[in-house]
């Protein structure tokens, strides 16, 4: 997994790349989410679009960033669910939980 | 010369069996041979890809918290292909758990913990699941997936 | 969570053992698993493929002409990684042979024979290889690979 | 493994496809050159260039297949070796047995 950091309209944009499972060190995006956090950031989006698969340590991962963020007052939402992760996200009731989009455009818009 | 690699539907099983020291980082290798067997029972992509996340699953918890990434300990996977079936067990040398102890993934005071969905996952996606503990020690896993309902993981099953 | 997939060099092996009945469509398979450890172990393109080509011609060996094709019959395959070389095991149930029975592929009158290369190509690519008929039954072949000795099939070996 | 059979200046040229190895029916490639000498032919060049892999038995199938073009008075020559493919038959002194080629209008030239 590799992770790059971008600022757009002052969301920072988390491209995520390769695969976020238990065995390929999933906990990275935890820690860069809190390294935005701790860096003043509030709104943060997941780019997933490149990511090549995912298991439940990886949507466990998702969902703890989530947490964190949420509980600092800030929001995360994610961009580009492949039709696989989309599944996954859907059968344990966290398309409920997650704010997701296909357009980057749209998604940085939609922080309020 | 053996001309003939198809499978013949002779109505019983096809055995294959992989076992390694526990290590996290053999788990690709055990999903792609898990793709690979699937392909020749005869699923089709999206059956394999979801097989092949159930067997990651299964494998991950065996190496976690069967042998708790002790590398003497070791993981075994057992492949049964039948015509219409495919068969899959997977075996760690730990004290196994009980299933009623697994807390139910969609309870909402679950929703947002960080762990949990593995067999959450291995259920909605395989059409049989059960764990044993073994006489001779150990926890085994048996799923079993049919070839003529290739379920999507609609998450109708918990 | 398990961060580390690299093997570290504790100087002990790391073991991976597949078995499965006697039959010629499990050859790719295991030609890719083959593959994929040489590769961990750190082996080079060119080395890969012909560790990959060796591990094909025993296991063909073993399946034909050690359980003469009988699916009941199993072929197990252990690879033993170390930091420094592979050693692959090739295990069958069939009742061995001599190897210096085994005539010499480069003999003039086996250069046009339509078969009696396999043993010869598996000794020109790997560094050490030798047969055991088993105590228990079976015949064991194993065949080693150093890491810093990456030779290209020199075909000076025989 | 796949075989096309095309015919170039009296010289029947075998394409052939994927892998010639134990498992994938490596007698294929005796059965079509049989056919061609059944037919009349004398002249047979085998195109390996797009053989994805080829083992001992693939070997012994190609070393067969000129035994039986040789004893019936033809000639079978090789076009387009790989290089892995090349070692093979390099190591085990076969290359002093097969004329081969990588170029095809030189390969069917050749022919006397
Ligand atoms: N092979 C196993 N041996 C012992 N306990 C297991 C095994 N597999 C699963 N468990 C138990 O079941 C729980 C739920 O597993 P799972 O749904 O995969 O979620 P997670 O692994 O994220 O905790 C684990 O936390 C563990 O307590
Ligand atoms: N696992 C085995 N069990 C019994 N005999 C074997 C085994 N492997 C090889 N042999 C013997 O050694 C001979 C040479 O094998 P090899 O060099 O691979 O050529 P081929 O398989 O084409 O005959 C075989 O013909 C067989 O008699």
């Amino acid at each position: 997994m590799k992770i790059e950091s971008r600022s757009v309209n002052g969301v920072t944009i988390l491209d995520i790349h390769g695969k976020i499972t238990m065995g390929e060190g999933s906990r990275g995006i935890r820690d860069k989410v809190r390294e935005s956090l701790d860096g003043g950031v509030k709104n943060i989006l997941l780019n997933l679009g490149d990511v090549s698969y995912i298991d439940s340590a990886g949507i466990g991962e998702l969902v703890s960033s989530f947490t964190t963020v949420t509980n600092q007052g800030g929001q995360l939402k994610l961009l580009k669910l492949t039709e696989k992760l989309e599944q996954l996200l859907a059968i344990t009731k966290l398309t409920t939980v997650f704010d997701f989009f296909d357009d980057e455009a749209e998604a940085v818009g939609s922080f309020s | 010369m053996g001309d003939e690699v198809e499978k013949e539907n002779t109505g019983h099983a096809r055995e294959l069996e992989i076992s390694f020291g526990s290590h996290l980082g053999y788990l690709d290798l055990v999903q792609e041979l898990s793709d690979k067997i699937s392909l020749l029972v005869g699923f089709d992509e999206d059956a394999r890809y979801w097989i092949g996340l159930s067997v990651r699953e299964s494998v991950t918890n065996a190496v976690h918290h069967g042998n708790e990434l002790d590398e003497e300990k070791k993981v075994g996977v057992r492949f049964e292909s039948w015509p219409d079936r495919l068969v899959i067990y997977v075996q760690d040398e730990g004290e196994g758990f009980e299933e009623s102890d697994v807390p139910n993934a969609l309870d909402p005071e679950n929703l947002l913990k960080p762990s949990g969905r593995g067999i959450f996952y291995v259920r909605s996606f395989m059409d049989e699941v059960c764990y044993e503990i073994l006489p001779e020690g150990g926890c085994e896993m048996r799923m079993e997936k049919r070839l003529n309902n290739q379920k999507q993981g609609d998450g109708n099953e918990n």
